[in-house]
């Protein structure tokens, strides 16, 4: 599968971002580099929306965010769509991406597992800062049972 | 050509082995009817080795082998540049003895890949591209969990390496 | 979805814009921590080699290209392959020095810069500090050791932006223990 | 041509606003303000009428005797609005969509500066310089 080499300049800058957060910090630190990869992410999300969505004409609802995130937000950042998208119509979105793109080198199965969440935080700020960005805050989390499949829960705050 | 030539090695059961040597880096494969593939660095370290026909071992360590393996092609090496007429890009590719053939092949970032095969391979310098540009830059240096450098631990690359080789037309069945 | 096509942008220019994106943010965050811009260089260039040291092995892999006979064609091969490949960019190497062991690059369009305007207060930081440590790593690994500064900044108001790079020497495979 | 240039922040307070040199600066902030109103009434209204196409551009909100207020809306909920001198009777409504594009532009890389925090006050100067050029042409 040949990938644009930029895209790969990305990749490994992720890689290194993720390295450096966590080089200068503690073991007992851990929940604070995820809370500083997400607040970078989300910083990324919030600009990287503001350029996707310049062409675009007006979101109607929710839905339609909802669906431009799994569709045209996914397959610009990796190149793929979400594989599964699901909602219990309360606020809650879970999206499955089969073949994560951060996750696809690191392991096919359970190996390395432990370090899943640190490769998952960057993304989850940048779901959430697009979201915010278009005018829906949202908690994202994500959860993974064997690599390279993700999920990714969105939870709608209506407030 | 049977695996089962090669008679001065001696059998085991194991099909893949890691090197547990920290201080060489090398990997090597035996091919085309592989029977081993290694890695090595430049400082000599065995990254990852594994065999697929070999029948026979030594009757040293791994250890030694590997130890035995970076001298001898440090050696080629050297000796290989020093009478050739031209300056050497690529080093030697290949030597052949009458019972398998040792295939060399090495990335300007000192990336040496060797791979024993039986008689019958010809030039296999492009599955030795393939393994390093497709398994070893996709699966170890671009998975942050893996140093560089170090002797390999991820399944992936494993499997990714395996059935690479396995899906090569030029094996036949004789893969166990 | 009468619009789907519309929100689809060019990938390749995506791929950019999320690198100098998130390249923005890493560098605001370093700032936050370190409030030192020679300590924002030194981590810049750290990371930059820790970078270099891995993309080298897929710039080989990709290029396919072999072992550089001199100084002159490395630094070619620099400029017009590796440059271009991961930053869309082709600098013009010039400036060498009598030995021929110095060269400049210079970049007309930094890509890591496009978007960025520097507070005030930040004349010693080196905005694209990475670019110095990824050269070094990646140069290491293909066993030649530089030096790599640079020299002017468009960010900070020069008219170009130009890298300086150095050999320093070559470096040599190990010897196998027990010979020499 | 443009006599005032403003860009609303998503909860309705100004990121933006610049205005041709006049003595009556207030005159035009309070527009804008008055505009926001038509805005929200443009945005609200959609989906009743299924022929709308939700477009960025809003077109024209509301004329006064010396001027026209037009406005757009991006996809982030930030407004801009732009007013320009009825005296400009060949204006074409293409025009004002074109300006409002460049304008957009101009936020979003603006928005991408990483030294800058969203929603602060815009204070890029490349930004500016774009707002400046619209307000000088002839």
């Amino acid at each position: 599968m040949a990938q644009l080499s930029d895209a790969v300049l990305f990749e490994y800058l992720h890689i290194e971002i993720v390295g450096y957060i966590h080089r200068c910090a503690d073991e007992n630190e851990k929940d604070h580099c995820i809370a500083k990869l997400e607040s970078l992410g989300f910083r990324v999300g919030q600009s990287l929306v503001e350029r996707f969505t310049r062409e675009s004409t007006r979101f109607k609802d929710e839905l339609d965010t909802m669906k431009f995130i799994c569709k045209d937000f996914w397959n610009s950042v990796y190149r793929k769509q979400i594989d599964n998208l699901r909602t219990n119509h309360q606020g809650v979105y879970v999206l499955q991406d089969n073949k994560f793109r951060f996750l696809t080198q690191i392991s096919n199965g359970k190996q390395y597992m432990d370090v899943a969440p640190k490769f998952l935080a960057f993304p989850c700020g940048m779901i959430r800062g697009a979201l915010a960005n278009l005018g829906v805050n949202s908690v994202v989390t994500a959860e993974v049972s064997a690599m390279p499949a993700c999920k990714f829960q969105i939870q709608i705050q209506r407030t | 050509m049977e695996s089962e030539d090669e008679e001065e090695l001696v059998s085991s059961d194991d099909n893949e082995k890691l090197c547990d040597r920290s201080d060489t880096a090398y990997v090597t494969n035996h091919l085309a009817l592989p029977a081993s593939c290694r890695i090595l660095v430049r400082n000599g370290t065995c990254l990852y080795y594994t065999e697929w026909n070999r029948k026979t071992h030594l009757s040293m360590s791994k250890d030694e082998e590997f130890k035995l393996m970076y001298g001898m092609i440090f050696s080629i090496k050297s000796f290989v540049s020093r009478i050739s007429p031209y300056d050497l890009k690529d080093g030697f590719l290949n030597f052949k003895t009458s019972k398998y053939k040792l295939h060399f092949y090495e990335t300007p970032s000192g990336l040496k890949l060797v791979m024993n095969t039986d008689l019958t391979a010809g030039n296999i310098r492009d599955v030795l591209h393939q393994i390093y540009s497709n398994i070893y830059v996709e699966y170890i240096v671009k998975n942050p969990m893996c140093e560089l450098g170090v002797p390999i631990k991820s399944e992936l690359f494993k499997t990714k390496l395996d059935d690479y080789i396995r899906g090569l037309s030029v094996f036949p069945m004789k893969l166990s | 979805m009468s619009r789907q096509s519309s929100r689809a942008p060019d990938p390749r220019k995506v791929n950019g814009e999320l690198f100098t994106l998130t390249y923005g943010a890493l560098v605001a965050q370093l700032l936050k921590d370190y409030e030192d811009d020679d300590e924002v260089n030194r981590q810049l260039e750290k990371m930059g080699y820790n970078i270099g040291v891995r993309l080298i092995e897929d710039f080989l892999a990709r290029s396919n290209v072999s072992r550089c006979n001199d100084f002159r064609e490395t630094a070619d091969q620099i400029a017009k392959v590796a440059f271009k490949m991961y930053l869309g960019v082709t600098p013009v190497v010039s400036n060498w020095s009598a030995a021929g062991d110095e060269f400049s690059l210079l970049i007309e369009n930094n890509p890591l810069t496009d978007f960025v305007e520097l507070p005030d207060g930040h004349t010693d930081l080196n905005y694209s500090n990475l670019l110095c440590g990824a050269l070094k790593g990646a140069m290491e690994m293909v066993q030649m050791e530089v030096d790599v500064k640079f020299v002017q900044d468009q960010l900070k108001g020069d008219n170009i932006t130009e890298l300086r790079l150095k050999f320093i020497r070559r470096l040599e495979d190990a010897v196998p223990a027990g010979e020499d | 041509m443009a006599v005032c240039v403003a860009v609303i922040a998503k909860e309705n307070y100004p990121l933006f606003i610049k205005t041709i040199p006049t003595d009556n600066e207030l005159k035009f902030y309070y527009t804008v303000h008055t505009s926001l109103d038509v805005v929200e009434e443009k945005i609200s209204s959609v989906g009743k009428n299924t022929n709308d196409m939700r477009e960025l551009y809003l077109g024209l909100l509301y004329p006064t005797e010396d001027y026209k207020v037009y406005g757009y809306v991006t996809n982030t909920k930030v407004k801009f609005v732009i007013i320009m001198e009825s005296s400009n009777t060949n204006l074409r409504d293409n025009e004002i969509r074109s300006m409002f594009r460049k304008l957009h532009g101009a936020y979003s890389d603006m928005l991408c500066n990483p030294f800058y925090t969203p929603g602060e006050n815009i204070t890029s100067r490349s930004f500016e310089e774009v707002v400046l050029a619209m307000m000088q042409q002839d």
